[in-house]
């Protein structure tokens, strides 16, 4: 059995572009990916929010004037499909934000799996035992 | 012979980034190795026909007609063609449109992937 | 002359901010803009807020990226889209997007 | 009433920037001023007919429409369109296509100038 | 007679993305701005290059490679329909540019205008006195 | 691992490349990336060389902007489209493009 791991890495800032939400996208398109592949390949993804970054995961986004879906939403997606979700803790830090403002489980979305605040030695890690790199 | 996959992200038409793409692909290519490349977001303006050419933009279209002929795979993601308003029938003919696991099954079974993002 | 600078992107290192000279000068943060309105960075505001101009950020832009309006940084104004149209043709005469 | 002429160039469909212009557009015609709007570069994709709306994408041609509906001028640069492949039966009905010396007319009558530039 | 100056400021680098590329190309567009406007009206366009925007002004551009047209023969086309073009001093002399590595004339092309290396004080003056900008 | 880093910018200030930890780390200077290996700013050339990483300008970037890459800083090395492909498949395992 063939599984594979790819690491998406977001080191970009939501909403002026587009890349933070396609990293999203395609992240959680690992979901349909089997229909591509042989019996027993897969694809597995870990998505890692590094640098400005993290500021795609802040809580309570509200994209209403714009009429768009957020990356609140999308983070928790991600959650929802299992998805190993990874927040870089000296950037947290850095940039001051508390972690009750951080989007640590999608509880509303019915999503069992949490987001983790690790240190970038841990995401430099996956990055490393990953089969490729997709950085966003 | 090894596989490079290619993601082309939010690169442009009036963008380098589009041709460093090309250029890239080309040049793999003729050392022998296999190519997918997959365009998504603006990357998609890649696919659109009848692009007309002026001296300011380098002119792709002939280039990448050529390398697909040659044995060349160009996906591009179909939602975001369509969200820009690029229909079956805008598409250059030798391109496919899928969804987006299709990239994620190429970076599957290739050597190496340069995934190009950037705003 | 009355010189209003949209500032769209957030710790890009542009000294074009540093040398503008002008009788008023107005700083309007827009969408990514908008952090320097809210974040610190280690414990220090932006450079962005310390210049003594007038500094305004746009409401929606700090909604949509999880921001609330009333707990921006005390030296910023918060506009909307039609305040944003209001400083245009009232506060400034002339206008640079970065 | 006073005229507002903004510029939109290497503004994209799938960037804010886009929106921004649109919805500073809106608010400024809501005020009773005159707006004309300038697309170049890749600013001209929002011109592009039939694009299909996703939760992931602003819709914007409705609001564009009513905008040119109730008197606002949107043209868009007749050169960078067609260099994407854009030509005249691609384009919503009611914008136009110039040269480039159309902005700069519009600029002459304007009171205000946005220049949205970047990459 | 009524002439508007507009004052084109160039900051971005050139060839990744087209910005630079644009600011030339519609100022020089001012050459037929006329058909649009009543007699005796007309557009008095001003160039500047500031920041690492002075970086298109490189003499020796080789665009083989890619078959599009040089900034240096866009500069040379200003200078040939005689729009004034200032270079900014402080930045000329922080990334160390000498000036024989300046487009500083258009002989090749038959232009008698030259290119004026000038101090960013003299670039604001010229924003002052126009009636509108444009920031590429 | 040995980390391929695309740089296509000149003058941003992204640290990520501070922090990549790899076996291998190399550093190849793509569109505006190629300023690096050519411009000093007020005398001191950039950053980018000073890590003690191996670092690669693609040629065809440095001619349109008018460059000579016979005259890149002596830390650099020259390639062509070729040149990037073959350090793709026999230098690098993993791509970053910043």
């Amino acid at each position: 059995m063939a599984i594979k791991k790819i690491a998406f890495v977001v080191d970009k800032l939501p909403y002026k572009g587009e890349s933070s939400r396609l990293a999203l996208t395609h992240c959680i398109a690992s979901q349909t990916v089997e229909i591509h592949l042989e019996e027993d390949e897969n694809v597995e993804p870990v998505l890692a929010f590094v640098g400005n970054g993290v500021l795609n995961c802040l809580r309570n986004q509200n994209a209403e004037a714009y009429g768009v879906s957020t990356m609140e939403s999308h983070i928790k997606n991600a959650l929802l499909t299992d998805i190993k979700v990874l927040i870089c803790e000296e950037d947290v830090k850095r940039l001051g934000i508390a972690e009750e403002n951080l989007i640590m489980d999608a509880e509303d979305f019915g999503a069992d799996m949490t987001s983790q605040i690790v240190p970038f030695s841990e995401i430099m890690a996956e990055i490393e035992s990953s089969v490729h790199l997709m950085y966003f | 012979m090894s596989k490079l996959t290619i993601g082309c992200f939010s690169s442009l038409v009036g963008s380098m980034t589009l041709d460093f793409a090309v250029k890239l692909a080309e040049a793999a290519r003729k050392k022998g190795h296999d190519v997918d490349m997959w365009l998504s977001g603006n990357g998609t303006m890649l696919a659109k026909k009848g692009q007309r050419s002026f001296k300011d933009y380098s002119s792709l279209e002939k280039t990448m007609t050529d390398l697909v002929a040659g044995g060349m795979t160009v996906v591009a993601c179909e939602a975001c063609a369509e969200a820009r308003g690029y229909h079956k029938e805008d598409f250059i003919d030798s391109f496919g449109r899928k969804s987006m696991d299709w990239y994620l099954a190429s970076c599957f079974g290739a050597d190496r992937v340069l995934h190009i993002g950037g705003e | 002359m009355k010189l209003g600078v949209f500032v769209s992107e957030y710790g890009t290192t542009n000294d074009t901010l540093e040398r503008l000279k002008a009788d008023f000068l107005g700083i309007v943060l827009v969408q990514n803009g908008v952090y320097n309105a809210v974040v610190s960075e280690n414990g220090q505001t932006s450079p962005v807020l310390g210049k003594g101009t007038k500094v305004y950020a746009l409401s929606e832009d700090l909604l949509v990226r999880g921001f609330d309006p009333s707990k921006v940084d005390k030296r910023v104004t918060v506009v909307d889209y039609g305040g944003v149209v209001d400083l245009i043709f009232n506060n400034f005469e002339k206008l640079i997007w970065l």
